[in-house]
């Protein structure tokens, strides 16, 4: 049984320590800044998730899972809203010019 | 003493429960701090007044318990004893600062009540700022005064500098404004060394009480790397905020920028706060360091300051930086009685004269700034060459000018003459006299600046009395009080002088006996006849009367001109910022080298 | 639901999330094993009421209930699509970092979102920016929600409808729509 | 298993690292933000890694903390770059309490 | 161990390098940037160090709040801002300069090598008497009932910093509303992020004052928490800063310190000495003073950050 | 070589950056970044004391890990740090303002200008 959780952990963390270096590598290689922030937001934060599901087993009571899934909550929850703040504060001045054409090609109105 | 039999039991019952009496002066300032914001501009002046003639008589109880107990009283705050916890003691040191910061923090009150009351019913910026401001500096003097712990120092210091930094800027001018935030950087980074040192003395001993520390250390072989790079970094550190040449790039600008009150406060006070944890730390701390050859460049540094200081001091055309530079001078005093502590006379006696000088400056150079403010305040200005007529609107306050300039000089029987004295006796015993030849330029520099100043506002005809604005009467007679206090102070009885030596080892000869011989009335002539000559000297060169600067002057005046603008050029380089940081982290290495080498030598 | 009882499951979300904190605290009391003994486990309690109650009425001075209602089980489906979208959207960048070609195709487009309060329109902002290639930069001025998005190739804006289409069947009205 | 957290943490932290060539490189003062962020998620994660591993008390709390601030450091960038207005098309707030209240 | 000291390894290189990196930055923008990517590298080697309290007040003062402030100071001052525009621009002398600070580093690196070992230490000192003052956590114990009057004093340092930033004002302004917070109340993200996020951050902070007394936490760590959010409603436009003179604003600035005080004093006649807590009610009357300072110190700190008032453009009389 | 080495030596090293950075940056801002820097080194300095000596009580098995005196004394110190950053950021921003008044008369003061920027 423990030595299956120790799997189920070093699968988990070891995916989310993957998911790390992809935000890292998205932050390093992306042409230019918003792209490199959906790297950040969307990869780290699914790192950072598998990172908990990974450590819950490895605690002692399973009551400090709750702590864990808190922390992961809160961190979706800053992320969420600082990406989209960042995204507002570091748009190029040209955005708005980008999308002048108007509603996109495939706009669906429902 | 034998007629005070009934006191002497009062207080001693009052100290015994381990001197919760001590507490109070630690207490009523932070109270006042917080009652102070509650109450509001409108009401603080009075209730500071009340609040600071309370710690006075404070003050002096403990004063009165440490000298008929004989010993320093001690405190256990929260009935934890050190190392664990924190201890306040009061020795004879902390007895002298705690009231000479309730006199003249008393005397600044009543001088301000008038500056920062709120004209209108509404509490004003001035009015809330300064005297909560004023309340800060006290407490963290009153801290610095009593506590034992390194720490708690640290955190007593930096409410001192931050009470201190917004005193400057008071006015809000765009200098004023320059001036403290350099004074707040320099000061930042001296307190960021005195903690890196008091670490270290944890890391080494694993306490941060003074009392426990100084056993330790005592009890060494010798003195471990840890504790000289420690005494290195938390010396230099409290000269950056003291302000010791060449590391008072800060103190003129912001001396002389603040409001009258609050330069007297930053002058007398807020700068020996610093010097105050130097004498504990090299009198008490690391007693060792005193008979090191190290200990001469702190002399040496005091000495180019005395110098520095007075003659940039004769340059200034603006009287509140006339002053100024003279506190840079003043606190050369204080530095040289390191090298002569370690003189025959003993590390007592040498502290005594030095706490005299903080007592005498404290006094003289708050009343001189006093009265360099209301001077201000009258005419609109205060440039020097302007001034005359000034002594027949405010001859009060120009008479407290003379006095106070009289102790700064060190004329019969002002303490400045004491504390002269004893340096010279101490400078002779130890076979030393060329800092004697120090102390003898200093007083005839600063007897030319001050006659020059005085010259210039007893002359001519001023502006008419109708024209410039009357001061309050207050205002005038408290500038006097503290001046004549310097004055008088030579003419206490001895025994008062025993007072410091409390809770030390007693110097060979009593204090009492020594000053005792250092004071009489046909030594007097002798002091003076030297000041005669300076003020003929003035006379001679001075554009009094109408006569302006003579054409072509002879080659003495090149040469004095000559010097003048190479030490104004020094001083100017040597308070640019970038030189006097590299003046910081030179002084570090050199004190810590100087420590190691001279801490090996006295092993071998 | 009616609005006191929208506030009443904020506060217990709230406490929810306090026991979340105190966790072990709390819960070893229900656990069967006290730590400190009855007195702090109340204390505790009390406590996390107290702190709930001081959040509740910070989020409702924050941010008043809004008019219209919220269908739960619509909700539960929504936060599952959420969790499932966000895992594909981690998914997608890591493959796209990791190519050594780096397929990307970024560019704007714009969304004429038609939720037009506030904050719920940032609500929506929020919870697309976790979305795969999506992540909203600002409204232009038209009203349309404008997304940077990391592949214009993708069906975005499709997805973005089906979104707003669940969205709007959550909170049913409301939204201060056109 | 202690081993492998510590070294997850380990690897956590130079991806993490890697990230701050950012900040060195930047170009612009955006993307150095962006590392700073990366470093709040990497660190929440290897916080959490070194807490469980190490089984020091609170290090759960110190990542919420994190995990509460990260957002509050990107305010500090957009209220520093004086660059607003991501949102609402319409300027102010409609609801929302507008006393000077402290936060409890 | 080998992992554990790769990761200290990777830390303290980190560390190092991104310190020089920020004296090298080329603006005071990105300088402040990098200190707060520092300050969170920090809060980890304080994790490394064992002291996880240290850890949560650095994250919160020293990266949250500090780097707050420095950013904004950054962007809204010119580059070569005022005061001492002399750096120091002779090649030669910045590396004399550099030469010596690296003697001092290297100087004091070699004094701590030589630290006496085993190191001396309190720690079984505090282990020991810490039942006597009620609280599991040892750092809790230190600072509120060894060592009381350090934090007495440090909350009061806090009131002459605050006067002192308030005086900054000009003479008309006083009785205004503090102005050096940035205005962002319409931008849409940030008003969600601070119409949501204060709830959880008072609950955090609640959490951390009162698991203080046994586990790492305490008031600063909670009282910064609150700081942050509440600048963060601030700076949505959500709420506003007290006027200058707001006497209930005064009053809770100095309910902590005069409950601590109270307590102190009270402390004489209960407890035998000032600051003593007697023994059966040391755990509550503590707690007591942690509620009441954190309070009192999130609203400092808080202030601090929203700099000296302005006055309003309203025109509104500000209150007697 | 242990980690508490290890951090010593780096908070070292950090004074010395810390000190060249107060020394040498132009610029009030920057001197203050490069004061909080030095400060952190000899809060680590204190940190690793702190360590050192927790070591030796867990090795006695005392269960404690650090000593607690001087990591409280960090707390406070950082507080005491934070509160000097924010007096000088304070008068610089002032300083600032003042100046940006006297070379163009007229203008609104950075405070109230601040206030208008925030919007698009």
């Amino acid at each position: 049984m423990s030595l299956t959780l120790d799997l189920f952990t070093v699968a988990a963390v070891s995916l989310g320590a993957v998911f790390f270096l992809a935000g890292t590598l998205g932050l390093l290689r992306f042409p230019d800044t918003l792209s490199r922030l959906h790297a950040l937001t969307k990869a780290d934060n699914l790192g950072l998730g598998l990172v908990v599901l990974g450590l819950l087993p490895q605690v002692a009571s399973p009551l400090g899972w709750i702590g864990l899934i808190a922390v992961w909550l809160l961190a979706l929850l800053s992320g969420a809203t600082a990406g989209q703040l960042l995204a507002g504060a570091v748009r190029p001045p040209e955005w708005a010019r980008l999308t002048a054409p108007g509603p996109g090609k495939d706009t669906a109105d429902d | 003493m034998e007629a005070s039999a009934i006191p002497t039991a009062w207080l001693a019952g009052l100290s015994a429960p381990g001197g919760v009496l001590l507490v109070v002066p630690l207490i009523l300032p932070v109270v006042g701090l917080l009652l102070g914001l509650l109450l509001g501009g409108r009401r603080l002046g009075p209730f500071v007044f009340v609040l600071l003639s309370a710690g006075l008589a404070a003050a002096v109880v403990v004063a009165a318990a440490v000298v008929t107990g004989g010993e320093p009283m001690l405190y256990q705050l929260g009935g934890w004893s050190p190392p664990l916890g924190v201890a306040l003691k009061a020795d004879g040191l902390s007895v002298v600062l705690l009231l000479t910061s309730a006199v003249v923090t008393l005397g600044v009150a009543v001088y301000a009540q008038r500056d920062f009351r709120p004209p209108g019913a509404r509490e004003t910026r001035g009015s809330l700022a300064f005297w909560m401001l004023l309340l800060g500096v006290w407490a963290g003097l009153n801290t610095v005064a009593l506590g034992q712990d390194l720490f708690t120092l640290f955190v007593a210091l930096e409410l001192l500098t931050f009470s201190a930094v917004p005193l400057v800027s008071l006015d809000g001018r765009a200098e004023t404004l320059a001036a403290a935030l350099r004074y707040l950087l320099f000061a930042l980074l001296g307190s960021v060394l005195y903690l890196l040192g008091a670490v270290l003395l944890y890391g080494a001993y694993g306490t941060l009480d003074i009392g426990l520390l100084a056993v330790q250390i005592a009890a060494a072989h010798a003195l471990p790397p840890s504790v000289l790079a420690a005494a290195a970094l938390m010396t230099v550190g409290l000269m950056a905020k003291t302000a010791l040449v060449p590391l008072h790039l800060w103190l003129p600008p912001a001396h002389a920028g603040a409001p009258p009150a609050a330069s007297a406060i930053l002058s007398a006070l807020v700068v020996k706060g610093s010097f105050f944890l130097l004498l504990r730390i090299w009198f008490d701390l690391i007693p060792g360091l005193l008979d090191l050859p190290a200990a001469q460049a702190l002399g040496v540094l005091g000495a180019a300051a005395i110098l520095l200081g007075n003659l940039m001091a004769l340059q200034q055309a603006r009287l509140k930086l006339l002053v100024a530079y003279s506190t840079v001078a003043q606190i050369g005093y204080l530095f040289l009685i390191f090298p002569l502590a370690g003189t025959t006379s003993g590390p007592t006696w040498a502290l005594s004269a030095g706490t005299l000088q903080v007592v005498s400056h404290a006094l003289a150079k708050g009343s001189l700034f006093l009265a360099a403010g209301l001077i201000a305040k009258a005419l609109g200005h205060d440039r020097i060459r302007d001034l005359a007529g000034v002594g027949r609107v405010l001859p009060i306050t120009l008479l407290a000018s003379g006095v106070a300039g009289l102790s700064l000089v060190g004329i019969q029987p002002s303490g400045g003459y004491l504390v002269k004295a004893a340096l010279q006796g101490a400078a002779e015993a130890g076979g030393t006299w060329w800092w004697g030849l120090v102390l003898d330029a200093g007083g005839l520099l600063t007897a030319a600046y001050l006659l020059w100043f005085i010259g210039h506002a007893l002359s001519g005809h001023g502006p008419h009395p109708a024209t410039a604005k009357a001061p309050g009467r207050a205002q005038e007679l408290v500038a006097l009080a503290l001046a004549l206090g310097s004055l008088l102070l030579g003419l206490l009885p001895a025994q008062v002088f025993e007072l410091i030596s409390v809770g030390r080892v007693p110097p060979p000869e009593p204090i009492a006996t020594a000053w005792a011989g250092a004071f009489h009335w046909g030594s007097l002539a002798a002091g003076l006849l030297p000041l005669l000559v300076v003020a003929v000297l003035v006379l001679a060169f001075g554009p009094w009367g109408g006569r302006r600067r003579p054409g072509p002057l002879g080659w003495p005046a090149v040469g004095a001109a000559g010097l003048g603008s190479a030490v104004g050029w020094l001083d100017a380089r040597l308070r640019c910022w970038p030189v006097a940081g590299f003046s910081l982290l030179a002084l570090v290495l050199t004190l810590g080298v100087g420590f190691a080498f001279g801490a090996r030598a006295c092993v071998t | 639901m009616s609005l006191p009882l929208s506030r009443m499951a904020r506060g217990v979300g709230f406490f929810g999330f306090w026991l979340l904190l105190a966790g072990p605290g709390v819960l070893d009391v229900a656990a069967g094993t006290p730590s400190g003994g009855p007195v702090a486990w109340a204390a505790e309690l009390v406590l996390g009421l107290l702190a709930s109650l001081a959040a509740t009425w910070a989020s409702l001075r924050l941010l008043p209930p809004a008019p219209g209602r919220v269908r739960f089980t619509t909700l539960a489906r929504l936060a599952a699509r959420f969790l499932w979208q966000s895992i594909l959207a981690g998914v997608d960048v890591a493959l796209r970092a990791f190519d050594p070609r780096l397929p990307l195709n970024p560019g704007y487009l714009a969304y004429p979102l038609r939720i037009r309060a506030d904050t719920d329109r940032a609500l929506f902002g929020a919870y697309t920016s976790l979305m795969p290639g999506t992540l909203p930069v600002g409204s232009d001025t038209n009203g349309a929600l404008v997304y940077h998005c990391l592949d214009l190739e993708k069906p975005i804006a499709a997805g973005l409808a089906g979104d707003e289409a669940l969205w709007r069947r959550v909170r049913m009205g409301g939204l201060g729509d056109e | 298993m202690n081993e492998f957290l510590l070294a997850a943490a380990g690897f956590v932290l130079v991806t993490v690292a890697l990230g701050l060539i950012r900040i060195l490189r930047g170009p612009g003062d955006a993307d150095r933000i962006l590392a700073a962020q990366l470093l709040g998620t990497g660190g929440v994660a290897a916080m959490l890694l070194l807490g469980v591993a190490t089984g020091l008390p609170g290090v759960t709390d110190l990542a919420l903390l994190l995990a509460l601030l990260a957002a509050f450091a990107a305010v500090a960038f957009v209220a520093g770059s004086g660059r607003g207005a991501a949102g609402g098309a319409t300027p102010g707030v409609a609801e929302g309490g507008t006393g000077g209240e402290e936060p409890e | 161990m080998t992992s554990a000291l790769a990761v200290d390894a990777v830390l303290a290189l980190l560390i190092f390098g991104l310190a020089l990196w920020i004296n090298a930055a080329r603006t005071a923008y990105g300088a402040a940037l990098g200190f707060m990517a520092y300050g969170l590298l920090l809060a980890l080697v304080w994790v490394r160090l064992a002291a996880v309290d240290v850890a949560l007040t650095e994250v919160a003062l020293g990266a949250g709040l500090t780097g707050f402030l420095l950013l904004g100071a950054a962007a809204r001052l010119a580059p070569d801002a005022s005061f001492d525009a002399v750096g120091v621009s002779g090649k030669g002398s910045r590396f004399l300069i550099a030469l010596l600070c690296a003697v001092v580093a290297v100087g004091l690196a070699a004094v701590v090598l030589v630290l006496p070992d085993p190191a001396p230490t309190l720690a079984p000192l505090v282990h020991a008497n810490l039942a006597r003052t009620g609280v599991g956590n040892p750092v809790t114990g230190v600072l509120m009932a060894h060592r009381a009057v350090d934090t007495l004093l440090e909350t009061l340092v806090l009131i002459p910093a605050l006067i002192g930033i308030w005086s900054l004002s000009s003479d008309p302004d006083w009785g205004g509303r503090p102005g050096s917070l940035p205005d962002l109340s319409s931008n849409g993200p940030l008003t969600l992020l601070a119409q949501v996020l204060p709830p959880f951050g008072i609950l955090v902070a609640i959490h951390l004052v009162w698991v203080g007394a046994e586990d790492p936490g305490g008031k600063f760590q909670g009282a910064a928490v609150l700081a942050a959010m509440w600048v963060l409603v601030l700076v949505a436009g959500l709420g506003r800063a007290p006027r200058v003179t707001s006497q209930a604003s005064r009053l809770l600035l100095v309910l902590g310190p005069l409950v601590f005080v109270g307590i102190g004093i009270a402390g004489v006649w209960l407890a035998g000495a000032f600051l003593a807590y007697p023994e059966e009610w040391a755990k509550p009357l503590i707690l007591a003073i942690e509620a009441a300072l954190t309070l009192s110190v999130a609203l400092v700190l808080g202030l601090l950050l929203a700099g000296p008032p302005v006055a309003d453009g309203g025109g509104v009389e500000p209150r007697p | 070589m242990s980690g508490e080495t290890l951090f010593g030596l780096c908070g070292a090293a950090l004074v010395g950056v810390g000190l060249f950075g107060v020394i040498c940056q132009p610029g009030a801002l920057r001197k203050l970044i490069a004061f909080n820097l030095l400060g952190s080194g000899v809060f680590l300095l204190f940190g690793v004391i702190a360590k050192r000596g927790g070591g030796a009580l867990a090795a006695a098995g005392q269960g404690a890990d650090g000593d607690p005196v001087p990591q409280a004394l960090v707390i406070t110190g950082l507080v005491v740090a934070f509160a000097a950053t924010a007096i000088a950021i304070a008068l610089l921003r002032r300083l600032a303002g003042l100046n940006d008044q006297g070379r163009s008369e007229g203008e609104p003061p950075p405070a109230s200008r601040s206030r208008s920027d925030g919007g698009p």
